[in-house]
């Protein structure tokens, strides 16, 4: 099985994890998140060294995964979290 | 005659300097031709090209082994293999490619023309540095005739923002002291 | 930090990717909507994919399953060619407007008449993508192409091809005609899934036209990618079911 | 396929050409016909679709000959055996797929009954799709090409191209013409695994068994190449092995070739002339020979060259103008046998034709 | 078409070959193009659409390259200069209406940029249309066909091709390569007529002035014939006619032919670096020479000969795997010269190539 | 007695009488209609006519004025390539099911959609003429031909055709789009008029589908032939006009 | 001018003419002939050495040239007659 | 060996006789063909037929010269012209042919069949008496093996309606006396 190196951002309601490697830099999931979540970065380049992308923030996102979905390379990944009063079970 | 290979991803401005050079030569009377390469794909690929310059005619439009490679992203480094021979001079942006490459090649230049766009001029004019590092060890154009080139070529910018003129021909003069430190 | 994986479908090959496609290239989420759907219905084993020349071709590779490219516009005949030859197959095919409703529109016309038990999926992104941009039977009136120059003048070129509605209208009710868009994933799923479905069921040919996005050739960036989808391309190309020989139609 | 056989033993029979060739696909085991109308091959459709129920085979007639020729490549890559059938413009047309089938290595099998050119020339005969079935296409001529002069060949032959063409993965084809095509007589027809002809297996390359990425990888067949040098490799590869089974399946007869006179080239239908000349005129004591290749490409070049070298003189019949004499003497460069040329484009080539041709070498 | 002149006088111009192409259509008085798009021609396309509209120049895009090249026989039918561009697959395809030109003798322009072969092959370059181009389609060849080997050729034998047809009456070829398409280097383009050169008025075949049964009777062209008898004389008195006119049409061009000990031959793009190869090597004073056809199809069998006789050894060299030798040697029947090939199907060839073959057949 | 001239429309080459059509064919009576129109519309001296490979090639020498005769299939671009050149001239063209549906049904589908303002006449007989009469897109169910010799399956092979209704859900409304049937000659005529208009007027691409007669591969007699045309084929294929942008609409 | 042969056949309200090089003897008049006016001879055969047609008798036909019409081959000819009150004047 | 050309119009039934003779050798055991020819009509060509019936090996499937020439009607007498050499005998229908072609053969037969056939038997058995005339000329093929040919391709309808044997033979046997005549 074949390693995909990655950056996760922990937010509220989800884990945001990108994989440069499949990365183009397009913005389509900027553009589709619903509560405009996603920001570019340079931190991380993608695989044609273009600016990637990440949660701007804790607390917007809603775990929609509306960007995974569209994300024509499958670089986003979206785990949601088990909402906190399942947590204390 | 000078036969020069550039290679590059998509974006980086390797075809722009191909044609700013042949550009140079024609209005320098020379014989000059440049052919880009096409793959498959409209991006992605490995973006390369083919110029020669001359004083007497050309022959293939495409040669086998450069007299001058220049390779500007990890991928151009191994694309451009091919066109290495015992006499070439193989040029390489350091900043993008860390480790240097094995070619049998003549020359191995290291160039840090991402790091001295980014951090001196700008990440716009990256290409116009490796530009002046291609017209400097080539020798084979006239600098002035290739500043003019350039102004023809980015003429309508130019004139939109006249201080682009200044940072493109720092950016070229940067090129051609960037690769004079290492010859 | 554990070891995550990205969300790649099983029905794509992982060793190809990242795939060859553009950045915000709208055959990536068709792909994705397709591999899901052989997923769920479990028909990876039983699989073939034609593709053309025009980008589709860049899926050379794409797919966990047997792939054939062919020629541009030549998918059609290459699947039901497999199709008559070895009926247990499910082949499907994935082209262009051009490859379609250009080169190819007598293959496309003739298996809708057939009604041969195939799936045609066609990328309408209202250019020839794989050539640098020229006009296609689908560009929009007006539109600036590498050989309409000035635009597209509908005097000189008509209206923009209604490829699902002729499919349609050509005559045989078995025939599963729709028009998805690449940016309602779950319509385009359930689209999908349908046209897969009408062939299982071996009732007949499915057909369905996806508006997609050619950022490159479009020289649109991510938000006008989009508009340019929602609000324009719709405006000439009306997503839905034309003909639905599975008995749920689509609402909305 | 069923298992029932086509045909039980040997059996005189009485059929048109393109009869024959139906009979000879069903005998060959061949499962599957993909074909657009075209005369003068209809009848080979006509044949098949009307004898195949009981034997399970299949038949579709397609929208045009671009489609035929792309779906026989398909049906052969998902590992039946299936062939086509064309003519004149058709043929021009199927190239498309024909070249298709040449770059990836397609063992469809193509019957090709040639008609009067070029255009639409006439629908009744000729050669002149010599040049177009040997090197059709934006390709090297990787094909494997029969030239059949008889009825009984035709059968032989459509029975071997299946074998040769699942044997060494090159596209092939059974060469014949309008006359051959619509010419009623006699011939043998049998069963080719009760001769000891041993039928070669078909063999899918898409869609074998298991779950592709689970039980094996996925097979993906291209024919297109993003670089020159991956292209060139294919090339070299192709030419290389096309060349190594050129000692294998060439074919071609040959009659008195030590040191004719005058020695007469002929392919296909005009052959028969010749071989009728020849008799009569050597049974007048006229020193003359005949060399035919069977297979057209690729050619039997050294028995080609023998025969020429050892003749005065040669003389090539052809109802075209000049093909097969240009493939004769680019194939025997170096020799300096002066090459005459008798073409009657589109028409047929009587034995008293060639016998005033050759009398008329022999004087000068 | 307008009266204003699209190049005035003789300018020196930095231009890709396609462009090249447009602006020789231009300035050769073109009227229409028709076309389908395929790389490596597109930009012929798009430098056509863009720059006609001061000169009410039409372009029509078809739907695909059958269409593309019916369209353009009808174009020139209809008395219009008129052309297309194609490559590649799409060469193969338009055969079917190339082989209707040369049947009705239809004076339509064809602009071929090979690509790599067979079936996609690469976007990129070959010689590999060699066969196809000159002699493709179910007929026999009667097509003029230039291969050119730089953007100045390209200019002058586009505007040549035009006159060349409507002279003739043949289809005439332009057959460049996707090196020479892509490239940009530099030429003169000029207005032909300022250079003397008197541009032949086309002549329409069909829609002629007058009441057709009333004025002038109605014309009725056709391309099929009921009787062998009647394609025969046809093709008798076309290919008569194409054979008298050969010696007006055919071009080459020479260097120490006269007895050298390797004569190089080459066509199109790859002439440049024999061309190249040859002056270097004589400079060090071996004793080679070249011979370059201009026109493939026909071809100036007459110098080719005479050179090939001259030479103790010839090369031929090709981005094909022996299109131009088998055409070579087939014209060359008779001479004893020996011939070997230098094939790299596909690919470019360097004047270091033709060097290093050149001497290791010296030192044979 | 006075010397009597038959009435063979001026738009006929005499010279060429009697035709080489088939006793009972259908397509003299579609020349007829075509001719007089002609005539009546005064357009002779600008009429373009092309014709297929198919029976329509045994008009090559029908009227009196100019005729191309193309390749089977190819009357489509050839003629709008005419009028692309000459767009002054009239362009009509005449083919088969076989030619318009099969082999160049991609010409038929792109001159709709790019409205060339050309006038196609098809003639369905629901078979392939010329050739001897195999399977055609129009064929019906159960026909038997020479290629479908236990009859036609329609889940081997579809329904009949649909020709004028696809080409007229191809998008333009400028298209004229009907379906004759030479059984109804005033109506053909009226139908071949308005096609013609359709064009003079410039405003788009005319298509008239002709029900016609094969009686020699129908082997019918003469009163088969006229209750198949009016009692069989017009089960299949509806007369009239499905799409007329001349204000007229027909009503029977 | 090229001279056709003909027939003629008078009826009440018509001259019904043929033509024998046109006739093929397809029969398609006959059956469209909504008067089931015409009918086989065999007096004269047409170009193809066929039975052609005529009139049955001399009052059935009504002048409608429907038979004109739908010959393919323009092999009839129907002359309306005036109407008897006409031919008083 | 003979080479027989056969022309008339369609409906008269050329094909039909060409096949009984090229059966009837078969089953002799003699090599014969048969090449019928093909026009671009359907109908409304001049239907010809090329038969060859040897003892040995056949050439060309078509001729250019024939042994024997029938030809049914007058277009076919215009049509077939290019077949006749000096040694041809070529025989026509004379009801439907009222001149005697000036060809310059060895002989030329006309020959009442279709006055024959209608008067005396049936306008459907005119073929029948000219293959009794081609029969007789040639003398090539047994007259019972003719017959059983005639039977065997006639097989359905005369088991239908067992009368038209008798009135096949009759023909049969009047084509060769009328032919007998004239010889
Ligand atoms: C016979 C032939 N003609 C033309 C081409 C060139 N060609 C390659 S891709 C393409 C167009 C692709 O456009 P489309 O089908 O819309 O697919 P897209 O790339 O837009 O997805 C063309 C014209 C070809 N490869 N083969
Ligand atoms: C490229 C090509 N393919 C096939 C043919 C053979 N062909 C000639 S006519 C014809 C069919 C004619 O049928 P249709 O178009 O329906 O016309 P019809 O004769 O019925 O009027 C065919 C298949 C051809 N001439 N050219
Ligand atoms: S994560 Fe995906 S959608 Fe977002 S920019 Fe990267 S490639 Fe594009
Ligand atoms: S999961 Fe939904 S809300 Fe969160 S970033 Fe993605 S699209 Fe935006
Ligand atoms: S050119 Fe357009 S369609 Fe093709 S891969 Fe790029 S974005 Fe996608
Ligand atoms: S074959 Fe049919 S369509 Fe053709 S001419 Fe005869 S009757 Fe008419
Ligand atoms: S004119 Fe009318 S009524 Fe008289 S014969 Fe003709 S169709 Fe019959
Ligand atoms: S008159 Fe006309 S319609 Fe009547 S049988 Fe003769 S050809 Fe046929
Ligand atoms: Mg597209
Ligand atoms: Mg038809």
């Amino acid at each position: 099985m074949r390693e995909w190196r990655f950056v996760s951002y922990e937010t509220e309601k989800s884990t945001f994890s990108l994989f440069p490697e499949l990365c183009k830099g397009c913005g389509l999931c900027i553009e589709k998140c619903p509560k405009e979540v996603i920001v570019w970065q340079v931190d991380v380049l993608g695989i044609y060294d273009t600016p990637t992308v990440k949660p701007k923030d804790e607390e917007s996102c809603v775990a929609c995964a509306t960007c995974e979905t569209y994300c024509p390379d499958c670089a986003i990944l979206i785990e949601k979290k088990k909402k906190p009063e399942s947590k204390d079970n | 005659m000078a036969k020069i290979a550039l290679a590059g991803e998509g974006g980086q401005g390797v075809q722009a300097i191909a044609q700013i050079m042949v550009n140079a030569a024609f209005n320098e009377g020379k014989n000059a031709c440049y052919l880009p390469n096409f793959g498959l794909e409209q991006r992605g690929g490995v973006s390369l090209s083919f110029v020669q310059i001359s004083d007497s005619e050309i022959g293939a439009p495409k040669f086998k082994i450069s007299d001058i490679v220049i390779a500007l992203s990890k991928r151009a480094v191994v694309r451009t293999k091919q066109y290495v021979g015992p006499d070439t001079i193989f040029i390489y942006d350091n900043t993008r490619v860390a480790e240097s490459p094995d070619y049998a090649a003549r020359k191995i230049l290291g160039i840090p023309a991402t790091d001295v766009a980014n951090k001196e001029l700008s990440s716009r004019v990256f290409n116009i540095i490796i530009l002046g590092t291609v017209i400097k060890v080539t020798g084979i154009l006239g600098v002035d005739s290739v500043k003019y080139a350039l102004q023809e070529s980015l003429k309508e910018k130019f004139l939109k923002n006249p201080d682009l003129k200044d940072l493109n021909f720092k950016a070229l003069e940067s090129g051609m002291s960037l690769v004079e430190e290492v010859l | 930090m554990v070891q995550k994986r990205p969300k790649i479908p099983d029905g794509w090959f992982e060793d190809s990717k990242p795939h060859l496609f553009c950045p915000g290239c709208g055959y990536g989420i068709i792909f994705k909507a397709v591999a899901q759907v052989v997923d769920e219905l479990d028909i990876r084993d039983r699989m073939i994919y034609g593709i053309d020349i025009g980008c589709s071709l860049l899926s050379y590779n794409f797919f966990n399953f047997d792939t054939i490219q062919t020629h541009h516009g030549r998918t059609t005949p290459v699947i039901y060619g497999v199709k008559r030859a070895v009926p247990e197959k499910m082949c499907l095919g994935i082209f262009g407007d051009g490859g379609g409703y250009a080169i190819g529109s007598q293959h496309l016309v003739s298996s809708a008449l057939r009604n041969e038990k195939i799936f045609c999926i066609l990328a309408n992104n209202t250019v020839y993508g794989m050539t640098g941009g020229q006009l296609a039977p689908t560009t929009l009136p007006d539109q600036k192409t590498e050989t309409t120059p000035y635009g597209k003048k509908v005097e000189e070129y008509g209206w923009p091809m209604q490829g699902p509605e002729m499919i349609a209208a050509i005559g045989s009710k078995d025939v599963y005609a729709a028009r998805g868009i690449v940016s309602n994933f779950r319509q385009l799923k359930r689209f999908v899934t349908r046209g897969f479905q009408n062939n299982l069921d071996n009732r007949g040919f499915s057909f369905l036209e996806v508006l997609s996005c050619c950022p490159t050739n479009w020289r649109t960036n991510a938000k006008e990618t989009w508009e340019h989808l929602d609000k324009v391309m719709t405006k000439y190309f009306k997503p839905g079911e034309i003909n639905n020989p599975l008995e749920q139609k689509e609402g909305k | 396929m069923s298992n029932k056989k086509p045909v039980e033993g040997e059996k005189r029979a009485f059929l048109t050409g393109n009869e024959t060739v139906a009979w000879a696909a069903l005998a060959g085991g061949a499962d599957i016909m993909y074909g657009y109308p075209i005369t003068p091959q209809n009848q080979v459709m006509h044949t098949w679709s009307r004898i195949i129920p009981p034997y399970n085979r299949k038949f579709l007639q397609t929208e045009d000959e671009i489609s035929a020729g792309f779906a026989n490549c398909a049906g052969a890559l998902a590992g039946k055996k299936s062939f086509t059938a064309t003519a004149g413009p058709g043929n021009a047309l199927m190239q498309e797929p024909q070249s298709m089938a040449e770059a990836m290595r397609i063992p469809a099998v193509f019957i090709i009954q040639q008609r009067g050119g070029p255009s639409s020339g006439t629908v009744i005969y000729s050669q002149q799709e010599l040049t177009l079935t040997t090197y059709g296409g934006n390709g090297e001529g990787w094909r494997i090409v029969y030239s059949v002069c008889n009825h009984q060949e035709i059968y032989d032959y459509t029975i071997k191209a299946f074998n040769t063409a699942w044997t060494y993965r090159f596209p092939t084809y059974v060469m014949g013409d309008g006359y051959q095509a619509e010419l009623r007589e006699a011939l043998t027809i049998y069963d080719p695994e009760e001769r000891g002809i041993k039928m070669v297996e078909p063999q899918p390359m898409v869609g074998m068994p298991g779950k592709p990425g689970v039980d094996r990888p996925p097979v993906h067949l291209v024919n297109i190449y993003s670089l020159e040098e991956e292209l060139y490799d294919v090339c070299i590869k192709y030419q290389m092995e096309f060349d190594r089974i050129s000692g294998e399946i060439t074919e071609s007869e040959g009659k008195n070739t030590e040191n004719p006179d005058v020695l007469v080239i002929g392919h296909g239908v005009v052959f028969r002339s010749i071989h009728e000349a020849v008799k009569e005129m050597m049974k007048d004591g006229l020193n003359v020979g005949y060399f035919r290749p069977v297979t057209v490409r690729p050619m039997d070049v050294k028995a080609l060259r023998n025969a020429v070298k050892n003749a005065k003189k040669v003389l090539v019949a052809e109802s075209s103008l000049g093909q097969l004499e240009r493939q004769i003497k680019a194939y025997c460069y170096g020799l300096t046998t002066p090459i005459s040329g008798y073409f009657l484009p589109g028409m047929g080539i009587v034995a008293t034709d060639i016998e005033r041709e050759v009398k008329a070498l022999l004087k000068k």
